[in-house]
């Protein structure tokens, strides 16, 4: 990895933090918005055999050959390694066949659960949010997942309002009790930092602050006891290669744009 | 031989979409939307409709906003690349309309039981999570093979399913490629199908490709002739998304005063599509968003 | 890049089928039936596979009467245009392989349960029928919202999925044209998939038409070039079915003696496809077969 | 329908019978052999509209442009309404979307169940047959379905030997006490006559002898007291038109072939 570095904003960072999650030849189904660039970016630098799955019913080996907004994009469809029904690429999640899928989400808990749904008390005053879309089955029935997520208090909550997205539920052994077949959340990239889960009890660890981020920092921001690694490590920034193919990407800045850091 | 089934989409939606009617549309989730058959239901100002679909793109926000949704049942109601259904969110905190909780796989599997004729499939999605408090079409169901605990997601039988394909001919046989979404079982599952189509085309260039076909023309209830019918979502082998349409809806349905404006600018204040698309969108748009690399099938024989 | 998954048949079959595997092929019913590779299977003497299939063309019959089957999951094992598949008839009454009865709907089932990553499918067929006597695979489960019985049918996980389709690429992508039976949860529903391919093409040719593949190729095990792979069945876009071929082997199996002969001059003596269709065949024969009046399909589009 | 007759054979009446069965405007579910020709007569004749499902996954709403001896012929591919999975004709099936299904079979009991599978003692000595194929489907979960076989004393049973195609069971109630939709058997076309089922007591009731056929010999050749309505019908006989329309799909007598009756 070349280790020169740029100027560099979060989304860029995130985005290549969760390039970095995919290992080559891995199957990933991959989510809406900065997961469909850290897909992109992961095929063209360290993983050229990953497969890319999408809930639209698409298959693809081959990066498109011009920058997407979105899965729909006709140049995402264009040399397609397969289009199919969103039963089919459901199938190939609910059969194991998935190494990782990664999904965003507006409030997450410490046990992972994630929450795209409605904020608020449930007989209440909510708010409401546009639901699971793929998320509940990326979240269901892959390997793993990554969240990738804005880092804010209100976001990172003791429990979520709502689980839209499995996590570990409340704690160990609640996956396999509810007849989960599989996964759970392995990692959460926020703005601040990334995360690990502890695998005796389930709980989120900070794992990694982003540079010029502080562990305090990223505690005032959680709305519970964080559990942090040690020693914990500074995320890596991106590396100009990252930076370079992510403008190639995202080429009007509409994921990855905004200020520096 | 059968009557021909071609109808002005004005009045196919006239006769067969009634107040009150169940709809399953936005099937191929991101492409081919309906918008064109949407803009009509909302001209037509039909009331108490059920949706049904996975993610919907923002047509289903636009017929919330447009008040002529009672429920839906869906994955997955906003804005697809900026997030948030302004009409939605607030029909929903207002408790406005009632919704279901599904995700793609559960909203797909819903459609398929109904389209395979059997009350129930089971999945192992979702379990554990709250959507089985907020839709009576979850439950779970133990397998007589292994004793373990599945989800079962209940079957849904739409009154109607609209759907746009690239082109059929006036028997109701049509061409759709590209990703499929929930197509395939929506068609199947439901009672009326109405295409529309951005061609009609003979039917002796359909029957060239019956792998291409993905429900048999002789279910299809009615075609309507719609070209540009799906934008501002993009349609295989027609023309791209239309991302700044998207953009500009954020803002446009902001509030409700701007939703209004919007409303009466881009649907009610049209006749039908080919006046929106002149109108409205324009040529220059028209001509950035066809398809500039075409890129062909080799073909296939169904020789003998 | 991957390795090419291109193989001579030979080696695809000594690798990836041992004795004992489950195999399901024949997945089309009566087109592309994969009669090179059963046969390639028959001269590597392999014993104890468990053959999965629907109707099963006369190929089940072949290998039950190599004696290289031990048990049989399918729904129908005969002669497609004469009836009777006497070897299989005669194992059977000789107990000499065990068979598990299904339906062309529950072998369906019972694949597509598994290509989902279910261990059952819920279904109406079958119900009172003596199916359910002779498959430990069929039991009944209660619908948890309707409170009816219906048909549970347990998933079946094939070792190796044989399938025969009109061209391939060396990685695996691959189309397919036709009816296509139960052939799409068969591939999904196998650890390996092992393809045979009329013609074997370049990658580009199978991109041009995404929908046209129907199991994604990095998940194919193998590719083998197998021209007249599927003969005596026929393969759409390439050849007719040699109807002289069946009513021969009708009389051919008749009894053991001349199965043996006919399994002799047929697979033991020949060595490989390309000295069958010469030398057993020969071109009057495989010119009579050759698609007389093509049909070539409509282009798409999958530009952008 | 023209009246003037030419010899014939009873594969020709028996096709010609099962062709007649099919209104204007229905949905077949097309079985092997015999039923094949039944269908592609109705079509040409009576039934333009009439639209075939084959459980190959086809669906037709032409007639196939030259002879076919089997579904899978590729004529039978060219130019077909849909080309598809077997589960999607299963699937329209099972839904209820198909008005009838024929079906062929080796031994039929009083309540229309047939066997296609095993004759014998299931655990002695048996018999083997080639098993259900689709047939089971067909006879499952269509709204009726119709029998088309030979008339033999050790075909026609008291009580088959195995269920591979449900008919009425046990009699009345039986289907939905077992689970199943819909249907059973309306029609039995055999070597001898034709059967419908009473709708009281769902017993055989013979209702039409071929021409030259006696009420006895059709009792002769059952193995159980027949039910015999009262008048008897005399089938009528293939006209010039159905035996034309047969020598066109059958030109070689492959299938409606022998000795004249």
């Amino acid at each position: 990895m070349d280790t020169d570095t740029r100027e560099y904003n979060f989304a860029q960072l995130m985005v290549a933090a969760a390039a970095r999650e995919i290992q080559n030849g891995e199957i990933i189904f991959v989510g809406m918005r900065l997961p469909l660039l850290g897909f992109l970016l992961a095929k063209s630098l360290h993983a050229p055999d990953a497969v890319g799955i999408y809930e639209l019913g698409i298959v693809r080996d081959r990066v498109a050959p011009v920058p997407i907004l979105t899965m729909g994009d006709l140049p995402n469809l264009y040399q397609a390694a397969w289009l199919a029904d969103t039963a089919d690429a459901m199938s190939l999640l609910q059969q194991g066949r998935v190494d990782v899928s990664f999904l965003g989400g507006a409030q997450v808990d410490r046990f992972g659960n994630l929450n795209t749904t409605l904020i608020g008390d449930w007989n209440g005053s909510i708010s409401s949010l546009p639901g699971s879309g793929g998320a509940c089955d990326l979240a269901s029935l892959a390997q793993r997942h990554i969240l990738v997520m804005a880092h804010e208090e209100r976001r990172f909550v003791e429990r979520v309002d709502y689980i839209t997205s499995p996590g570990y539920g409340d704690g160990p052994g609640w996956r396999q009790r509810v007849g989960l077949p599989r996964g759970g959340p392995s990692t959460v990239i926020t703005t601040l930092g990334i995360f690990h889960f502890d695998p005796v009890d389930c709980q989120m660890v900070l794992t990694s602050v982003h540079p010029g981020v502080t562990v305090k920092m990223v505690q005032d921001h959680t709305g519970w006891p964080l559990k942090i690694a040690n020693p914990v490590q500074i995320t890596p920034p991106p590396t100009l290669s990252e930076l370079d193919m992510l403008a190639q990407f995202d080429p009007k800045g509409f994921w990855t744009g905004g200020p520096a850091r | 031989m059968p009557e021909s089934k071609l109808y002005p989409l004005s009045k196919a939606v006239a006769k067969w979409i009634p107040d009150g009617a169940s709809v399953v549309s936005c099937t191929a989730l991101e492409t081919c939307i309906p918008f064109a058959a949407g803009h009509e239901i909302i001209r037509q100002k039909k009331k108490d409709l059920t949706l049904i679909g996975p993610i919907s793109d923002i047509l289903f926000d636009q017929l919330v906003g447009a008040e002529c949704v009672k429920m839906i049942q869906a994955a997955w109601v906003g804005n697809v690349i900026t997030g948030l259904g302004y009409n939605y969110q607030k029909a929903v905190e207002n408790r406005r309309i009632v919704v279901e909780h599904h995700s793609n796989f559960t909203i797909s599997l819903a459609l398929k039981a109904a389209s395979m004729g059997v009350p129930f499939l089971p999945t192992r999605t979702g379990l554990g999570s709250d959507l089985f408090h907020f839709n009576p079409g979850l439950k779970t169901v133990t397998c007589p093979f292994t004793g373990h605990t599945l989800a079962a997601v209940a079957a849904i039988t739409p009154d109607v399913a609209l759907i746009h394909v690239q082109r059929a001919d006036a028997m109701g046989n049509a061409h759709l490629w590209g990703s499929l979404g929930i197509t395939r079982e929506a068609c199947l599952a439901s009672r009326i199908v109405i295409l529309t189509a951005e061609e009609i085309v003979q039917t002796e260039i359909i029957l060239t490709d019956p792998n291409r076909v993905i429900f048999p023309g002789f279910l299809v209830t009615a075609v309507c002739h719609a070209p540009w019918g799906a934008y501002p979502s993009p349609v295989p082998g027609y023309y791209n998304r239309d991302h700044d349409y998207f953009l500009e809806y954020q803002q446009s349905s902001k509030s409700p005063e701007n939703f209004h404006k919007w409303l009466l600018r881009h649907v009610m204040k049209v006749s039908d599509r080919e006046k929106f698309m002149e109108q409205i969108v324009g040529n220059s748009k028209m001509a950035d968003l066809t398809i500039k690399k075409p890129s062909f099938t080799e073909p296939v024989n169904y020789g003998y």
